[in-house]
C-alpha cells in the first residue's frame, strides 16, 4: 500500500518533530527490547553444553536429572548445585541479565531489598528478585496492558461522546443520563463483587478497566462535537448526502480530537497505575507478576530502598515524556498548517 | 436553552433515583455486608479499609487485637463464634431483616425527606458527618483547584505561542515529571524534608489548623491556616498541571491559526491581548467542559491518599471508608449528595458551553 | 495627488509558502490620498502581497526571501511586533477578503469594532458604542443599534463584510488595504460604500490599497492600476495609460473579457424541479441571561418559486434580504415552515435519513466557500468525497480521473489537489466549492454568490462551464449573485428579493429591461451605470 | 458458706504477690511524678465511650476508668483488688463476692458502691460492647449484698477462670449514666475513677488526659509507681510512615516498633541516635506468642496424609527468609505456645508421659520418642537437602514426578493455593512457593479483600492461609474452638485447619479442666506435641520482643515483667 501524497505530508511533518520523532524511536526501541523480555533477562541459559550435548533451555524444560541433579522436576539453573554440576562437564551461555521476574537472587546474602550492584544494576526489590528484570517483563506487561486498554477506551469514549455531541436531542439527553447513572456506580464495591467471582488475569482486568475508563473522554468530546457540529463545513458534508457516521468520522472528528490527543498519553498512563490500583482490592494481577505498578508500590512501601521507587518514577516519568512527545508530534502531522 | 434547563432539571430526581438503585443493587450483591464486617470487627479480625493504603499492619507478624478496656486475657472469647441470635441482632439493628426492596423504599422516602440517616457505625447523622469533613475537603479542593487552574492556563498558553521552543519543552518535561512523580512518594517526601526532624521543619505534619488558635487574630489564624495548608495542597497539585496543561495548549494552537486571529492582530493588538481576549473564548470550550469532572474528582475522592498521609479528614476518606466498611447509609449519603452536585455541576456547565459558544445548542440533529 | 511623496513603498517583495514562490517581485508605491488599485487573476497573489504589508502572513511558514516595504521610511518586513502593533489598525487598517471566516465567531459585532476604537481611539464607555452605531451606519447596515450584539453568524455575507470595513475604518488610518471589499455586497450598497470611501479619503487623505476584480470598480475609485499575474506586476501605471492602451496580453485579455453570452433557451414545460410555497424562515431574536426571544428576523417570508428541469432562477436583493437563508432552505439545510418538493415529492416533511439519498440531485455552493471547506481534507478529498458516497463502484483511478477534470475545468491545476483549504487563495477556493458541486452532476445547484472572488476571465470561464453543463445535463440552478451582469448571463428568470419577501419575478430579460418596481430599476440602474451613481 | 476474704486471686495455685505487699516488682514505687508522654495511634477516633460497639475510641480511652481487680503484668493470670479490697471464692469458684474499697471514689467525689458494679454489669451486658455478653454470659446473677459488698453467682459448669473474669469489670458510675444513654457514641468525658481523666482533644485528632491530682487510689500496692506522667497525649496519624517520620521530628516520645524491615533500617539516620538524645532497644518478653502459620485445610483430601504436610513444610525456608527479608530478628516457632513456659520442649516429661501414655497409637509415635524441631536450612537459599527429604516424603504417599509436575496415581497434579489478605504477606510467601514449584507443585498465590478473605475462611473455602492462633498465659475454653472436633464443621470458627482428632480432642479436655497450673503446664505441653507432630500447619515465626524507641527523657524500672515493657510504669526524669 502507498501512501497517499497527504499521508505522506503528514509523515513529513511528523517526522520534522523532532522531538517527537525521536521519542517514537525511543519507544519503539524499549517497547522491542521488552517484547524480547525472555532473551533479555532470564533465569535460564541460553545455551548448555553438557557432557557433549547441547541444551536449548530457553525452548525446553529440561528435568534436573539431564544435568546429574536429583530430581526429575524441571532443572533450575541458578541452583549452586546444578550450575556447579554443568560447570563440571561444560559450560552455560547466559543472558545479559540471568534473572527472569520471578527468580530470586540468592547469592550474595544481602537483605532484601539490596542496593545495586554489579550483580543486580538497579539492586533488588523486596522479595529478592532482580529489579532490572523485573522492570523489563513489567514494561512489557504495563505497556501491552496500558496500550490495549488506552485504546479500547478511547475508542468507546470518542464514540459515546461523538455519538452524544453531534446528535444531541434525546441521544444526548438518554445517553448523557445513562452515563450520569454509569458514573455514580460504585467502582469499588464493583470491583469487590468481580474479584470474588473472578480470578483475575490480563483480560479480565482490562476490560474490568474499561468498564470504568471509557467514560473518561465521552464529556469533553460531546462538547468538541456539539460546537462542531455546527460549522459550515458539517452542513456542506450534509449536502453532499453523507451519512451522519461518515461526516461524524470523516469531518467532525479530525476537527474535535484537541482533548483525544491530548489525553491519550495520560490515559495511558494511568492505565498502568490504575492496574496496582487494584492490587489493594485484591483484583490485581496475580501475586509475583511484574508491572511497573507493582514497582511503584513496592517504593513506596520500602521507603528506605529508594532505588525502588526512584526506577518506577523515573521509567514512568521516561514512558510518559516519550508519550506526550509523539503525542505532539502527532498533533502536528495533523494540523493543516504545520504540514508544508 | 430556558425550556432545556427546565427539562434537565426535570430529569435530575430521575438520574439520581436511577443511581441511588443501581447502587442499590449492586450493594446487595457484595460480599460481606456491614454485618459481616461487625462481625469480623467484633471478633478483631477486622483489616483497618486504610490500612492497605497507609501500611498499617505490613508487620510480619500478624496481630490479634486485644479488646481495648481488657487486659487481653479474654479477647479470645470471640473465638468461639457468635450465638446466631446475636447475629440476628445486628441484622435487625442495621435493618437487614426486612427485604431489600422494602430496605430501598424506605431509604427513598427518607432522602426524599432529605433524612439521610445515622452511620452504621458511629451515632452521627450523614448529613453531621459529611458537614464535619467539609471544610477540609473545600479547603484541598479549592486552593488545589484553583492553583492548578491559575498556572496550568497561562502555562500552556504560553507553551501554545512558543510551540517547540525550549521553554515549552521544558515546562513539558516539568509538568510530567510531576505528574509521574507517585503521589504517595511526594507527599512523604514532603513530609520527610520540609516537616520531618532530619532536614527542615518548616511545616506541620498534620491537620488544619495549630490546637490553641480560637483565640488568635484573624490574620494569624488565616496564617495558619495557609501553613498548614502548604505541604497537602503542594501534594494535590503537582499532579494536576499536565493535563489541564497541555489541554490548554493544545487548545490553542487549534484556534492560532484561525482567520480570525490575523484580524485580530491587523486590528494592532498585542499579542497578549490576541490570546487573552480572542482565542481564550473560543478555545476555553474544552476546559469548561472538563472542568466538573475535575472539581467532583478533586472534592470526592482525589485526595484520599493525601488526606490519610496528612492526616486530615475529608469527603474523600470518609467515602472511601463507608465504600470499605459497609457503611450503608454514610455511603448512601455520600453517594447522594455528590451525585446531586455532580448533576447539577453537568447542567451548569452545559449551560456553560452555550455561553461560552452562543452557537452551541443542544437540539437533536441529523438522524 | 499623486505627486505626493510616497507614503508606502513596496520593492521587490517576494513570498514564498515552502517550495511554491507566490508573489515574485513585486513593486509599487502608494502615496497620500491616493488609490492604487490591484487587479490582477485569481491566485496571483493579491492578497499575499497585501497581507505582507502588515507582516501577517503565517510566519515562519511563509517568508520574504526578498523585498522590502516601507511605511514613511520605515521597514516593515521583519519589523518587531510592537513596532507593526503601531502600525495596524492605526495607520494601516485591513479589509480581509473573506468576511465570513475574518470576524471572530463569539464575539458580538459591537465589540470587535469597538475594540479597535479603544485600542486607537482611546474611547470608552457610551461615547464608543455611540461611534460604533454610526459607523455600521455610515457602512449601511439596517437598524445598527439593534444588531450590536449579533453574533458573525447571525449576519448575512455582505452584512458581515460591512462590519469588517466598519471594523477597518474605525482606526481611521493613513492606508486602507481593501481587498475585495465589496463582493458580497449588493450595487447599491457597493456604491454607498464606495462613496463613503472616496469621502474619506477627500477628508483625511486616507491612501487606498484597492484589490478588486471588478473592473468597473477600478475604472471610478483608481487612480493608479497595477496588473498582477504570476505572482509579478505585469503592467502598471495610470488608470487612463493601462485601461486605454493595455500594453501586456494578460492586461488586454483580462480588459476584453466580461460574462458574455445569453442563457441558452431551454424548452418550455420541462417539469418542476424545485418548487417552494410560501417558505418562511424566522430567526429567534434573543436577548438577556436567559436568552429570551424577543423578536424576529423575518429573513425569508413567504416565497414561492417554480424551478423547472434545465432553467435558472437568479435571485438578487440588496445584501440581508433573505438570499442565502432561501438558499438553505430549499436544501433542507435550516428549518423553515411551507412547502418544498423535489422532483415532484415533498420534502419538507422529509427526516433527514429519507432525504439522505436525494441530496446527490441537488447541491449547493455556499457563500463562504472557505467555511465550507473541511480544513483537514485535502481538495481532492473533498472534491472526491461525494464520488465516494454516491458512486462507491467507482474505481480509485477513474475518481481520482474525475476529480482532476474537475479541478481542470474550474481552472485549478490538478497538482494542486494535495493541498489544504488554507493554502489557496479566496477565488480558489471558490472555485473548489464550485468543483465540488458540479462533479456530482445535480439536478440542481444553489450557486450563493459563486463569482464574487473571481476575477472577469476566470468568471468568465466559470459562467461558460456553467451554462454547458446546464445545456448538457439539463441542470437546474438557483443563482444568486449581486453582480447582475452575470446574473444577465446565466438566468433566465429573475427573482428580487427585499426584506425576505419576493418583491418582483419573471423572464431576466423582461426584467432587465422593464424592472416594474422602483427597487429594481434602482438596483439596475446602480449596476449597469456605476458612473451614474 | 463462708469463705475467707482474700487480697487477690490467681487462675491456678496461690498469687504471686501476698497479702499487704506494696507494690509490683516491676514498678519503682519512688518514680517521680511529672511531665508528659505523648504518644501516637494510627487511625481517627469519635467517640469517648470505649465500652459500647459504635464508634472508635482514641488510644488510652481506658485511663480514666477502672475494674474491680488489676491484672499483675508478672504473672500468668493473677489479678489483685482495686477498686474491691478483697474477694472471696469458694473452692469450687462457683461464685464471687467482691467487698468495695471504702475510700474509692469517683471524679466527682461521690463513693464507689455496689449499685455501681451492678449497674456496670447490667448496662454492659445490655448495652455494652457485644464481648461483655460473652465473657459475662455464664453469670447467672448479681446481688447487692451491701453498700460495698457485691456478689455474682455463675452458672453451673467447671470454669475457673469466671471470678478472674468478672474482676475484670469495668466499673461506671450509676448516677451519671442515669438519664444518658449508654448505647450512643459520645464526645463528652464519661465519668470515671481512674488515675487520669480527658483533659483536652480534638475528635480525630489529639487528646490529652491529666493525671487526677487527688486521685483515690495512688498509693494503693496495685498503683503504687505507676501512671507517673501528669499528662498523656495521643496523637492521631493516619499513615504508618508519616507516623514514623514525626517520632523521628519529635512530635511524639515513644513508639512500638511492628516491622522488622523499619527497625532494621528507618533509625539509622535518626538524629536522635545519632547525638544520644534518643534510644532504641528491644525488651524480651514472654508473652505466648500463639501460633502462627501456613494453615493446611485438613478438609481438602489432598493434604490428608501427614506425610505430605510435613514434606511441604520442608520446603519453607524460615531461614533464608529471616536473614534476607526480615533482617534477622525473628526466632522459628517451634510450638502452638511459643515463647512462654507452656510450649514442649525436649522429649516429654513424666508429668506429660501420664497424659500421653493412653494416647499411644492414636497419635503420631514421635511425640513418644522425638523433640519436635521445624525443619531448619542453611539460610543461603539452597535447600537441596530438605527437598530432598521432601521428594522422598511425597514419593511415599504415592506421588511422582511427570514431566516436569507432582502428579498422583491418577495424574492428578498436586495444585493448591495460598490465600493471603495482606499484600505484605505476598513477598514471604512467594519465595515459599517457588521451592514448592521444584518439588512439583503447582502453588497459586491469591490475595483479596477483607471481606472476601472473611468470607471464605468462614466457610473454610481455601486451601492454604496464614493464620495465627493468639495463646494467653492460661489456655482454657479457647481451645475447644481451636482445634476441637466440634467447631471444625461450625461456619465462622477458629479451627481452620479442621482438625478433627479425638486424641485432640481429649487433651483439650483435660486442659481445660487442670486443676492447677502445673498440671495446666503439662497437659498444655503435652496437646502442643501432639498438634505438632501432626504437621496441622506449618510453623512461622514469632518476636518474643518489644522493639522501642523512644526520646530518651524518661527513667524506667530496672526490672521488665513477663509481659513486656510497661509504659506506664515509666517516669519522666527530671
Ligand atoms: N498558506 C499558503 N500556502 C501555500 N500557498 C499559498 C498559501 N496562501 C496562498 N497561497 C498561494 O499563493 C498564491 C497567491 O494567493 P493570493 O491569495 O495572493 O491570491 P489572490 O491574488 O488574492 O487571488 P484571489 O483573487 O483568488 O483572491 C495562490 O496561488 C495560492 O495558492
Ligand atoms: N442565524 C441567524 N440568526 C439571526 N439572524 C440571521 C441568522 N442568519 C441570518 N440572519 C439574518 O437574516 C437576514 C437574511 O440573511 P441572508 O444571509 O439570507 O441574507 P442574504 O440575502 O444572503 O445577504 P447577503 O447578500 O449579504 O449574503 C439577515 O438580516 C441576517 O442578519
Ligand atoms: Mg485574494
Ligand atoms: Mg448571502
Amino acid at each position: 500500500m502507498s501512501l497517499t501524497p497527504l499521508d505522506r505530508r503528514r509523515l513529513d511533518a511528523f517526522c520534522r518533530n523532532r522531538r517527537g520523532f525521536w521519542s517514537l524511536w525511543i519507544f519503539l526501541a524499549l517497547f522491542l527490547v521488552t517484547l524480547a523480555a525472555e532473551l533479555v533477562a532470564n533465569d535460564r541459559p541460553i545455551m548448555v553444553r553438557y557432557d557433549g550435548a547441547m541444551y536449548f533451555p530457553m525452548v525446553r524444560d529440561y528435568p534436573e536429572v539431564t544435568f546429574g541433579g536429583d530430581f526429575l522436576t524441571y532443572a533450575d539453573y541458578r541452583d549452586p548445585y546444578i550450575v556447579e554440576k554443568i560447570a563440571e562437564k561444560g559450560w552455560a551461555l547466559w543472558p545479559p541479565v540471568p534473572f527472569d521476574y520471578r527468580a530470586i537472587n540468592y547469592d550474595p546474602l544481602a537483605t532484601h531489598p539490596s542496593p545495586p550492584s554489579a550483580r543486580n544494576w538497579l539492586g533488588t526489590d523486596d522479595q529478592g528478585r532482580d529489579v532490572v528484570a523485573r522492570l523489563i517483563y513489567g514494561l512489557r506487561l504495563s505497556i501491552c496492558f496500558g496500550l490495549a486498554l488506552t485504546l479500547v477506551s478511547t475508542v468507546v469514549g470518542v464514540a459515546a461522546g461523538a455519538v452524544q455531541g453531534y446528535f444531541g436531542g434525546k441521544v444526548d439527553l438518554a445517553f448523557q443520563r445513562f452515563l450520569e447513572i454509569w458514573g455514580g456506580l460504585p467502582e469499588l464495591l464493583i470491583l469487590i463483587i468481580i474479584a470474588s467471582i473472578i480470578k483475575p488475569g490480563f483480560w479480565t482486568l482490562l476490560l474490568v478497566l474499561v468498564l470504568f475508563s471509557w467514560t473518561n473522554l465521552v464529556g469533553v468530546v460531546r462538547a468538541e462535537f456539539l460546537r462542531a457540529r455546527n460549522f459550515d463545513y458539517v452542513r456542506a458534508a450534509r449536502t453532499l448526502g453523507m451519512s451522519d457516521s461518515r461526516i461524524m468520522v470523516r469531518h467532525v472528528l479530525p476537527n474535535a480530537m484537541v482533548a483525544t490527543v491530548t489525553f491519550m498519553p495520560f490515559i495511558l498512563n494511568s492505565s498502568i497505575v490504575s492496574l496496582t490500583a487494584l492490587d489493594f482490592l485484591g483484583l490485581g494481577l496475580p501475586p509475583g507478576s511484574a508491572s511497573l505498578g507493582d514497582l511503584l508500590r513496592q517504593g513506596k512501601e520500602n521507603l528506605q530502598a529508594p532505588w525502588l521507587g526512584l526506577t518506577g518514577f523515573v521509567v514512568v516519568a521516561t514512558l510518559l515524556s516519550l508519550l506526550v512527545f509523539v503525542g505532539e508530534a502527532v498533533r502536528d502531522a495533523f494540523d493543516p498548517r504545520k504540514t508544508t | 436553552m430556558i425550556a432545556y434547563a427546565l427539562r434537565r432539571l426535570a430529569l435530575i430526581p430521575l438520574t439520581l433515583f436511577g443511581i441511588m438503585l443501581i447502587n442499590f443493587a449492586v450493594v446487595q450483591f457484595a460480599p460481606g455486608g456491614p454485618v459481616e464486617l461487625m462481625i469480623s470487627r467484633l471478633q478483631g479480625t477486622a483489616v483497618d479499609a486504610a490500612a492497605r493504603v497507609s501500611g498499617a499492619g505490613s508487620g510480619e507478624t500478624a496481630q490479634v487485637k486485644a479488646a481495648p478496656a481488657q487486659g487481653g486475657q479474654g479477647a479470645y472469647r470471640g473465638a468461639q463464634g457468635l450465638p446466631p441470635d446475636f447475629i440476628k441482632e445486628i441484622e435487625r439493628q442495621f435493618g437487614f431483616d426486612r427485604p431489600a426492596h422494602e430496605r430501598f423504599w424506605l431509604m427513598m422516602g427518607q432522602y426524599a425527606r432529605f433524612d439521610f440517616g445515622k452511620s452504621f457505625y458511629r451515632d452521627v447523622s450523614v448529613i453531621g458527618l459529611v458537614i464535619e469533613k467539609m471544610p477540609t475537603s473545600i479547603s484541598l479542593g479549592l486552593w488545589s483547584t484553583l492553583i492548578i487552574y491559575l498556572v496550568s492556563i497561562p502555562l500552556g498558553i504560553a507553551k501554545a505561542t512558543r510551540d517547540g521552543s525550549r521553554l515549552d519543552v521544558a515546562s513539558s518535561w516539568a509538568v510530567i515529571i510531576g505528574y509521574a512523580v507517585p503521589g504517595f512518594l511526594f507527599a512523604i517526601a514532603l513530609i520527610v524534608v520540609f516537616a520531618g526532624g532530619q532536614y527542615f521543619s518548616w511545616f506541620p505534619l498534620r491537620g488544619l489548623s495549630s490546637s490553641g488558635m480560637e483565640g488568635a487574630s484573624l490574620a494569624a489564624r488565616a496564617g495558619d491556616y495557609f501553613w498548614h495548608l502548604a505541604l497537602p495542597v503542594t501534594a494535590l497539585v503537582v499532579g494536576g498541571f499536565a493535563g489541564l496543561t497541555m489541554l490548554t495548549k493544545n487548545s490553542f494552537l487549534e484556534e492560532i491559526n484561525k482567520q480570525y486571529v490575523v484580524t485580530a492582530r491587523a486590528k494592532g493588538l498585542s499579542e497578549r491581548r490576541i490570546l487573552y481576549g480572542h482565542i481564550f473564548r473560543n478555545a476555553m470550550l474544552l476546559i469548561v467542559a472538563g472542568f466538573p469532572r475535575a472539581l467532583v474528582g478533586i472534592l470526592f475522592t482525589g485526595s484520599v491518599l493525601v488526606e490519610i498521609i496528612f492526616s486530615l479528614d475529608g469527603i474523600g476518606l470518609l467515602g472511601f471508608e463507608a465504600v470499605s466498611n459497609r457503611d450503608y447509609p454514610v455511603m448512601f449519603g455520600t453517594l447522594y449528595a455528590f451525585s446531586l452536585l455532580g448533576l447539577v455541576l453537568n447542567l451548569v456547565s452545559d449551560l456553560t458551553y452555550h455561553w461560552v459558544d452562543p452557537r452551541i445548542d443542544f437540539e437533536g440533529r441529523g438522524g | 495627488m499623486s505627486e505626493n511623496p510616497p507614503l508606502l513603498v513596496v520593492d521587490d517583495l517576494a513570498v514564498s509558502f515552502g517550495p511554491v514562490d507566490a508573489v515574485k517581485g513585486v513593486s509599487f508605491t502608494l502615496a497620500k490620498g491616493e488609490t492604487l488599485a490591484l487587479v490582477g487573476e485569481s491566485g496571483s497573489g493579491k492578497s499575499v502581497t497585501a497581507l505582507s504589508i502588515l507582516q501577517l502572513l503565517p510566519y515562519p511558514r511563509a517568508r520574504h526571501p526578498r523585498g522590502s516595504i516601507r511605511l514613511d521610511g520605515a521597514e516593515l518586513v521583519g519589523a518587531p511586533e510592537h513596532a507593526l502593533r503601531k502600525v495596524r489598525g492605526a495607520r494601516v487598517a485591513m479589509v480581509f477578503q473573506e468576511p465570513m471566516t475574518s470576524l471572530n465567531p463569539l464575539h458580538s459585532i459591537e465589540k470587535q469594532v469597538g475594540e479597535v476604537l479603544e485600542l486607537h481611539r482611546g474611547m470608552r464607555g457610551a461615547a464608543l458604542r455611540a461611534r460604533v452605531v454610526e459607523l455600521l451606519a455610515l457602512v449601511g447596515l439596517p437598524q445598527p443599534e439593534k444588531r450590536l450584539g449579533a453574533l458573525p453568524h447571525e449576519l448575512s455575507g455582505g452584512q458581515r463584510q460591512r462590519v469588517m470595513i466598519a471594523m477597518a475604518l474605525a482606526g481611521e488610518p493613513d492606508i486602507l488595504v481593501a481587498d475585495e471589499p465589496t463582493t458580497a455586497l449588493d450595487v447599491t450598497i457597493q456604491a454607498q460604500i464606495l462613496a463613503l470611501l472616496k469621502d474619506l479619503q477627500a477628508r483625511l487623505g486616507m491612501a487606498l490599497l484597492f484589490i478588486t476584480h471588478d473592473l468597473g470598480i477600478v475604472r471610478k475609485m483608481a487612480d493608479r492600476v497595477c496588473v498582477m499575474n504570476g505572482g509579478e506586476i505585469v503592467e502598471s501605471g495610470r488608470l487612463p495609460q493601462v485601461f486605454d492602451a493595455p500594453a501586456h496580453p494578460y492586461t488586454k485579455r483580462l480588459l476584453a473579457a466580461e460574462p458574455k453570452g445569453k442563457p441558452h433557451r431551454p424548452p418550455e414545460g420541462e417539469p418542476v424541479v424545485m418548487a417552494a410555497r410560501d417558505l418562511k424562515v424566522w430567526f429567534p431574536l434573543k436577548a438577556g441571561l436567559w436568552r429570551k426571544t424577543v423578536g424576529h428576523v423575518k429573513a425569508v417570508d413567504g416565497v414561492s418559486l417554480d424551478l423547472r428541469r434545465g432553467h435558472t432562477i437568479g435571485v438578487v436583493g440588496e445584501s440581508g434580504s433573505g438570499k442565502t437563508t432561501l438558499g438553505l432552505a430549499l436544501l433542507r439545510l435550516l428549518d423553515s415552515e411551507g412547502e418544498i418538493a423535489f422532483g415532484g415529492t415533498a420534502i419538507h416533511s422529509m427526516s433527514a435519513g429519507e432525504l439522505r439519498p436525494l441530496r446527490r440531485q441537488m447541491q449547493m455552493v455556499f457563500q463562504d466557500p472557505y467555511g465550507s471547506l473541511s480544513p483537514r481534507m485535502s481538495v481532492g478529498q473533498i472534491v472526491g468525497e461525494g464520488l465516494e458516497v454516491h458512486e462507491p463502484a467507482m474505481h480509485a483511478a477513474e475518481r481520482h480521473r474525475v476529480i482532476a477534470e474537475a479541478l481542470a475545468e474550474v481552472g485549478l491545476d490538478p497538482a494542486t489537489r494535495d493541498r489544504y483549504p488554507h493554502e489557496f487563495s479566496g477565488g480558489q477556493r471558490q472555485r473548489i466549492a464550485i468543483a465540488r458541486a458540479l462533479v456530482l452532476k445535480p439536478k440542481f445547484i444553489v450557486l450563493d454568490e459563486p463569482t464574487s472572488a473571481l476575477d472577469v476571465s476566470v468568471q468568465a470561464q466559470i459562467v461558460d462551464l456553467l451554462r454547458d453543463l446546464q445545456a448538457r445535463h439539463a441542470l437546474a440552478y438557483l443563482f444568486i449573485s449581486h453582480d447582475l451582469r452575470v446574473v444577465r448571463a446565466l438566468a433566465d428568470d429573475l427573482m428580487v428579493m427585499k426584506d425576505g419577501k419576493v418583491v418582483e419575478a419573471g423572464r431576466a430579460e423582461d426584467l432587465f429591461k422593464a424592472p416594474k418596481t422602483a427597487y429594481t430599476s434602482a438596483l439596475m440602474a446602480a449596476a449597469f451605470d456605476l458612473e451614474v451613481a | 458458706e463462708t469463705v475467707a476474704p482474700v487480697h487477690g486471686l490467681a487462675m491456678h495455685g496461690a498469687p504471686k504477690y501476698g497479702p499487704g505487699f506494696r507494690h509490683f516488682d516491676y514498678v519503682n514505687p519512688d518514680a517521680p511524678k511529672g511531665g508528659e508522654m505523648r504518644l501516637a495511634e494510627i487511625g481517627g477516633w469519635d467517640t469517648l465511650n470505649p465500652f459500647i460497639v459504635k464508634g472508635d475510641p482514641p488510644g488510652g480511652s481506658d485511663l480514666p476508668f477502672e475494674t474491680l481487680m488489676a491484672n499483675s503484668a508478672d504473672e500468668a493470670f493473677s489479678e489483685y483488688g482495686l477498686i474491691a479490697e478483697t474477694v472471696e471464692v469458694p473452692a469450687d469458684r462457683s461464685w464471687v463476692v467482691f467487698n468495695l474499697r471504702p475510700q474509692a471514689r469517683w471524679h466527682d467525689g461521690k463513693p464507689i458502691t455496689a449499685e455501681d458494679v451492678a449497674f456496670s454489669f447490667d448496662i454492659l451486658k445490655a448495652k455494652g460492647h457485644p464481648r461483655y455478653r460473652f465473657y459475662y454470659a455464664a453469670v447467672d446473677k448479681v446481688e447487692v449484698l451491701g453498700p460495698r459488698r457485691v456478689r455474682f453467682s455463675f452458672k453451673p459448669g467447671d470454669n475457673r477462670e469466671l471470678p478472674l473474669i468478672v474482676g475484670q469489670l469495668p466499673i461506671l458510675p450509676k448516677h451519671y449514666w442515669q438519664g444518658r444513654d449508654f448505647a450512643v457514641t459520645t464526645l463528652e468525658p464519661p465519668l470515671g475513677s481512674g488515675p487520669y481523666k480527658v483533659a483536652a482533644f480534638e475528635t480525630q485528632r489529639t487528646i490529652t488526659y491529666e493525671r487526677v491530682r487527688d486521685y483515690w487510689g495512688a498509693d494503693l500496692p496495685v498503683r503504687k509507681g505507676e501512671y507517673n506522667f501528669d499528662r498523656i497525649r495521643y496523637d492521631s496519624y493516619r499513615d504508618t510512615t508519616v507516623a514514623l517520620e514525626a517520632f523521628k521530628a519529635g512530635e511524639y516520645d515513644w513508639r512500638l516498633e511492628n516491622e522488622a524491615k523499619k527497625w532494621a533500617t528507618a533509625y539509622e539516620d535518626w538524629a536522635g541516635l545519632k547525638d544520644k538524645r534518643g534510644r532504641r532497644q528491644a525488651f524480651a518478653n514472654q508473652r505466648p506468642a500463639g501460633m502462627q502459620g501456613y494453615a493446611f485445610n485438613l478438609r481438602r483430601p489432598l493434604f490428608a496424609d501427614i506425610r505430605v504436610r510435613q514434606a511441604l513444610g520442608l520446603a519453607f525456608d524460615f531461614e533464608w527468609t529471616n536473614k534476607t527479608l526480615f533482617h534477622g530478628q525473628y526466632k522459628r516457632t517451634g510450638s502452638y505456645f511459643a515463647n512462654s513456659e507452656l510450649a514442649s520442649v525436649g522429649l516429654p516429661s513424666a508429668q506429660e508421659l501420664a497424659v500421653l501414655e493412653p494416647l499411644r497409637g492414636k497419635v503420631p509415635p514421635e511425640v513418644f520418642t522425638t523433640e519436635f524441631k521445624p525443619p531448619a536450612t542453611e539460610g543461603d537459599g539452597n535447600i537441596r537437602p530438605n527437598l530432598r527429604a521432601a521428594m522422598k516424603l511425597l514419593e511415599e504417599a504415592g506421588w511422582m514426578v511427570v514431566d516436569g509436575r507432582l502428579v498422583n496415581a491418577s495424574g492428578q497434579p498436586f495444585a493448591f493455593e495460598i490465600l493471603l489478605v495482606q499484600p505484605a504477606w505476598e513477598r514471604i510467601t512467594l519465595p515459599f512457593a517457588r521451592n514448592l514449584a521444584r518439588l512439583g507443585i503447582e502453588a497459586g498465590v491469591r490475595t483479596v479483600d477483607t471481606a472476601q478473605y472473611k468470607n471464605r475462611l468462614d466457610h473454610f473455602d481455601f486451601d492454604m492461609v496464614v493464620h495465627v492462633w493468639g495463646q494467653s498465659q492460661s489456655p482454657g475454653n479457647e481451645q475447644l474452638g481451636y482445634w476441637g472436633t466440634e467447631s471444625a464443621d461450625a461456619p465462622g470458627g477458629q479451627n481452620l485447619a479442621g482438625i478433627k482428632n479425638p486424641a485432640v480432642d481429649s487433651l483439650v479436655d483435660l486442659v481445660i479442666s487442670a486443676p492447677d497450673r502445673e498440671t495446666l503446664v503439662a497437659r498444655t505441653r503435652a496437646l502442643d506435641r501432639v498438634l505438632l507432630w501432626n504437621h496441622y500447619v506449618i510453623p512461622q515465626w514469632h518476636l518474643g520482643l518489644d522493639r522501642l524507641v523512644w526520646w530518651d527523657k524518661f527513667g524506667m524500672p530496672d526490672k521488665v515483667p513477663s509481659s513486656g515493657v510497661q509504659p506506664m510504669t515509666w517516669w519522666v526524669r527530671k
